[in-house]
């Protein structure tokens, strides 16, 4: 675990809230999972398992005003964001009280009241939405930061290259996230890209860049600080690769034949939950009970989660249409 | 009362300044408008629509882009989101498909499957359309596949009034919009009302009223059609023409009120012929006036070519007068 | 003859297993063939038709890509220009709009501009359609859009005959052919000849001739549209189902002789309704057969909405057998 | 002038050719200038004035088995190759005996025979062609090149990024021919790219690369030697940046308002004839008659191209939709 000296946040509430976060997301992914085998949840459901100190790290260091720009793979992040999770989980579901009012799924989470603006299922497609909303920050004069979270296997999109350079060509205030897990579905890194090294493809851009062990919270939020503070201040684009590695399928529809158990296991040792409660605990910064505490909370909230979703109701079909198009007509001419 | 008295003063101009006047209204009237895309700023437009307004507005509200059409595309659609109304000009409809993903994926589904959240008041402007011979990779009219797509609505100015008012109520739509000119019609002249502005987009506009039949179109074509007509009327044949002028929406009620009335009518658009917008018309008059009608729809569409280079074949690739002309009378069996 | 009495031998199959035994086949046949794309091999294939072939015929026959639509569908339109016979798969329609310029602007243009000096044998995979609550990226149904360009064919196979036989006669052809297979129907098993092999592309087939009414569909809807026909006839209406199997080019004359016979059609198509294949095909009909009809044309196709995730607004977003009776029989004016 | 002192072709009758190939370029275009005013040319015309150097450099360094690929500013590269200028100018005038049958025009010229695979006028579409046709050659473990030349403009396109990593990621024998004038359009490139060091970007996929004096084109040559042979010794892609200027405007419709006069003036003194053909005569390797020679040879070439293009024919209207398919259907199933 890397604890840098200047951490300011380091207090052992931060630190409980770090790992109560990682915990939430996995917990709740759990139950997603289990409730996709019972066909409460459908479509196709991405799981974060071992990924989820990226978005902890990150997000809790955005500002309310900063924007969100993630993938298909992004429960933890809205989660992280303060999207409720009673929203979240009825979005799972497909109900209306879900925070896309139940349209778009696990991968399509939306929610206007923290700026998270989904949820992309087009591999690269978030990324130009993302200067984009840059760009009218920029040309506002605001100071809010855009935060554009991606997969490795993104950066061989075109898209990926177009948005890096207008970003750095016009100076725009967006934080890409590369979350690198050495995989796209089944396609290794190496059979990706012919530079494997993720971090050098911000300086053909001319862009800012830190790499960072992906598995350890406390190293991402300093990094997220660094960066956060670079792109507040500079106007600029910054480019965080964070290291990690997909414990799980790719989907539910998924044999993992494209790599060795063996591998995965080696991964699990390094992953970011038991890492860093072993560290918190070998530390006795927390104790056991701390733990079970937040166990229990977290069961609690997903308890209530479901039971909200359950409860919650199908939009009724003669609303298919609706929002197809804005309901107010635009005004008459003049 | 006086005012009725008072004719509206005229000017001279080209659809090319009208369009070019609409932005300069449109970002003069409302902060969050801005123009973006190739060339638009220093080159002065690839059509020179825009020429003059870098100057006048500097490099943040024209703003000249890299060749990235994907890019800065899905850019003026995240702008949008985010509470500007950029005008993103993709040079020519040939060059959009690189943005297609943006248009299709984002841009016309953020609204709903957001749950209403979110919504994306941009508007893409694009030249459309053959006619100077630029071959096939510079002639497409996709303006009728665009049609196809819920989420978004397509507008095609075919007058000086429309390329100087729709702009403005496009911006003012909450939805994406797309407008496609003709570039055929950029040097076109005429008068217009020195006070013109906004105009609606819901509305299709009986061009030349008639009892005969009813020739539908839109665009660049639209000229052709009226061609057509004054020619039909030589031999004593009184053809209404409908520009259609919304793409999508189509304006159903102002097309089947013609079909109604003359029980023929000739479709006629710049798309290859199958999958047409001149295909969806006449299945919407099946559907929708199959009694009404005394024969079988005609239409006229481009040949099912990638359009050649060679002025004779380009003019016989795409809609003309005299097959207008042609595909009226085979549908009052005067052929 | 003996032959004639010997049965074929018949196996237990599923459509995705006809596909794969499809490609294994070409591969096999002809050097030149070989498949790319994303996941092809080591993950065995988004909707696993690849599994096994890695193993079978090695990384160079089967090509995992990285995530570059554009890129790897270009490579494989420039490597069959240059004599091979490549099978690009994209995962789905959806990411297509991704690598539309190279189909659109490159495979579609190339043999007619080039003046007939080159052409670009190339096959495009890709699944298309709704149903599995993949949500409004990931749900499109645009090969009716895709048939709105010359210079290409498009392929829907319904059957397992047509999963296994269509792709060699695809690669035999000399321009660009892209095949979609509707997601709902991989899982699809049924029986077929052992020796099944490649089949004509070129006609539709009348899948249960009838007398009342002409359903005219394509792919994943063929087996709604038949489920519908077998409800329509316990009502005593005897609807007979095309499978249109060719999108472009249309078989006209099949579908003109069965309208001939009922004068009377329903078109039931995935893509959604304005701008539709359905609409081409209605017009067609209008066009060529329209004093034979006794009723206006009908069609079934998806709402114009991007396709929600939760199952009720999926199922009710896209054309289901109880829409296509209720159509037949406003047709018939049996509603 | 640089001369590198190991070349082997560096002949009279070399350095003759040449001068020979930059002139024939630069009149048949002059030409096609007039004929654009007197509107036998029409559609987009694009000059190739003061890049002749590129094209003449490199061109005749590749084999006759070797491809290449083009843009619509292509003229001088299917001269150099050996489209017959008869052939290219009935092309221009859209007759049917031009090299792509008049359908073409100035932006696709094509020859099957001379593996001139067009003329392409979507900025960047080449690219993902180029990757093919190495692809296959890759496949069949032939040895050809194939030579993709495109403006620095299509470097921004995200094309430009998924064919360098393609090629690079699969060892693929592609010369990737940058010709950077500096603009795209009216576009300067440092408003379009936020690295203007073109070669950067080859570093960026791993890819050997060099960049050259555009107006120079025996350096070009050496350089394509260079390049060429790494190509088809290594079979993997190389980059070649070729740093030159566009005299003239984009095309027939342009007002160059994006540019001084006095920097065109200043790139002019750079230009690659007279400055080629200057140190010839300072060197006594040719003589002022010579030059006249060529001229004059290239002049009767020019006039023999225009009446033949003249004497074409139109293609009939009833061939319009010829070649939209193959002729030949293909053969029943089985
Ligand atoms: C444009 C596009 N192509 C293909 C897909 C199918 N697909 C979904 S996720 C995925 C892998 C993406 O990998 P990466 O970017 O590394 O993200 P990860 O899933 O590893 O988080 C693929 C190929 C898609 N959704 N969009
Ligand atoms: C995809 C696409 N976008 C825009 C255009 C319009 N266009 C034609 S040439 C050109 C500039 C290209 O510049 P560059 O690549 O540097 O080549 P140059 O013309 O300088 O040789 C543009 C914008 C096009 N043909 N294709
Ligand atoms: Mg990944
Ligand atoms: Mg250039």
């Amino acid at each position: 675990m890397t604890v840098p000296a200047d951490k300011p946040h380091l207090s052992r509430e931060h630190m409980l809230a770090l790992l109560k976060q990682m915990i939430r997301i996995r917990r709740f992914e759990e139950k997603c999972a289990e409730l996709y085998t019972r066909e409460k949840i459908r479509g196709f459901l991405h799981l974060y398992d071992g990924e989820e100190a990226v978005a902890v790290g990150v997000i809790p260091v955005l500002d309310q005003r900063d924007h969100i720009v993630a993938t298909y793979r992004e429960h933890g992040h809205a989660l992280v964001r303060g999207v409720p999770m009673t929203a979240v989980m009825a979005e799972m579901y497909g109900k209306q009280e879900g925070c896309s009012r139940g349209r778009g799924g696990s991968m399509h989470l939306f929610d206007a009241a923290t700026n998270f603006h989904g949820g992309n299922a087009i591999v690269g497609g978030g990324l130009p939405l993302a200067v984009g909303l840059a760009l009218a920050e920029h040309m506002r004069g605001g100071d809010a930061v855009t935060a554009c979270f991606f997969g490795e296997g993104a950066v061989a999109e075109g898209e990926f290259h177009e948005s890096m350079n207008l970003a750095a060509l016009w100076q725009l205030p967006v934080l890409f996230v590369c979350e690198n897990n050495l995989y796209a579905m089944g396609t290794a890194l190496a059979l990706s890209e012919s530079e494997t090294d993720i971090e050098r493809k911000a300086a053909c851009y001319r862009i800012a860049s830190e790499a960072v062990d992906g598995m350890d919270v406390v190293a991402i939020e300093a990094a997220a600080r660094r960066a956060v503070h670079a792109v507040r201040e500079s106007r600029k684009p910054y480019f965080l690769e964070c290291r990690t590695y997909r414990l799980r399928a790719h989907s539910m529809f998924d044999a993992q034949l494209y790599r060795d158990k063996a591998e995965v296991e080696a991964w699990r040792h390094k992953e970011p939950i038991i890492r860093f409660q072993t560290w918190l605990e070998s530390n006795h910064i927390i104790h056991a009970d701390d733990v079970s505490r937040i166990q229990a909370e977290v069961d609690a909230e997903i308890t209530e989660a479901v039971a909200f979703a359950e409860a919650g109701t199908w939009e009724p079909v003669g609303e298919l249409t609706r929002f197809t198009y804005a309901e107010s007509a635009p005004p008459p001419a003049r | 009362m006086k005012q009725e008295t008072v004719k509206a003063q005229m000017i001279e101009t080209t659809y090319r300044e009208a369009a070019k006047e609409a932005i300069r209204d449109a970002i003069k009237r409302d902060e969050r408008v801005f123009l973006m895309g190739e060339d638009v700023g220093r080159y002065g437009g690839c059509y020179a629509v825009s020429k003059g307004l870098l100057a006048e507005f500097g490099p943040e509200k024209i703003r000249d882009t890299p060749l990235s059409e994907s890019g800065f595309t899905g850019a003026g659609i995240g702008a949008a989101m985010a509470g500007m109304r950029p005008i993103v000009e993709v040079m020519t409809v040939n060059f959009s498909l690189l943005a297609l993903d943006q248009i299709l994926n984002t841009a016309a589904t953020v609204r709903h499957m957001s749950g209403n959240q979110f919504g994306v008041p941009v508007v893409i402007r694009m030249a459309t359309g053959a006619g100077r011979q630029l071959a096939a990779q510079h002639s497409h009219s996709l303006e009728g596949w665009y049609a196809h797509i819920p989420g978004i609505k397509v507008l095609a100015p075919a007058t000086l009034e429309d390329a100087r008012g729709m702009l403005w109520t496009a911006l003012e739509d909450p939805d994406p919009v797309l407008i496609f000119e003709n570039v055929m019609l950029y040097n076109m002249s005429g008068t217009l009302a020195a006070d013109a502005g906004p105009v609606d987009i819901d509305k299709a506009a009986v061009r030349r009223p008639g009892h005969d039949i009813s020739l539908i179109t839109y665009g660049g074509s639209l000229w052709k059609t009226l061609e057509a007509a004054t020619s039909l009327a030589a031999e004593g044949i009184d053809a209404e023409v409908i520009d259609l002028r919304s793409l999508r929406p189509l304006d159903d009620a102002t097309i089947m009120a013609s079909v109604a009335k003359t029980r023929r009518a000739v479709i006629v658009d710049e798309g290859w012929r199958s999958g047409s917008l001149a295909a969806e018309i006449g299945m919407r008059i099946v559907e929708q006036a199959f009694w009404e009608l005394d024969a079988p729809i005609g239409r006229v569409c481009s040949e099912e070519v990638p359009i050649p280079y060679p002025r004779h074949l380009e003019n016989a690739s795409i809609p003309q007068a005299p097959k207008i002309v042609a595909a009226a009378k085979a549908v009052l069996g005067r052929a």
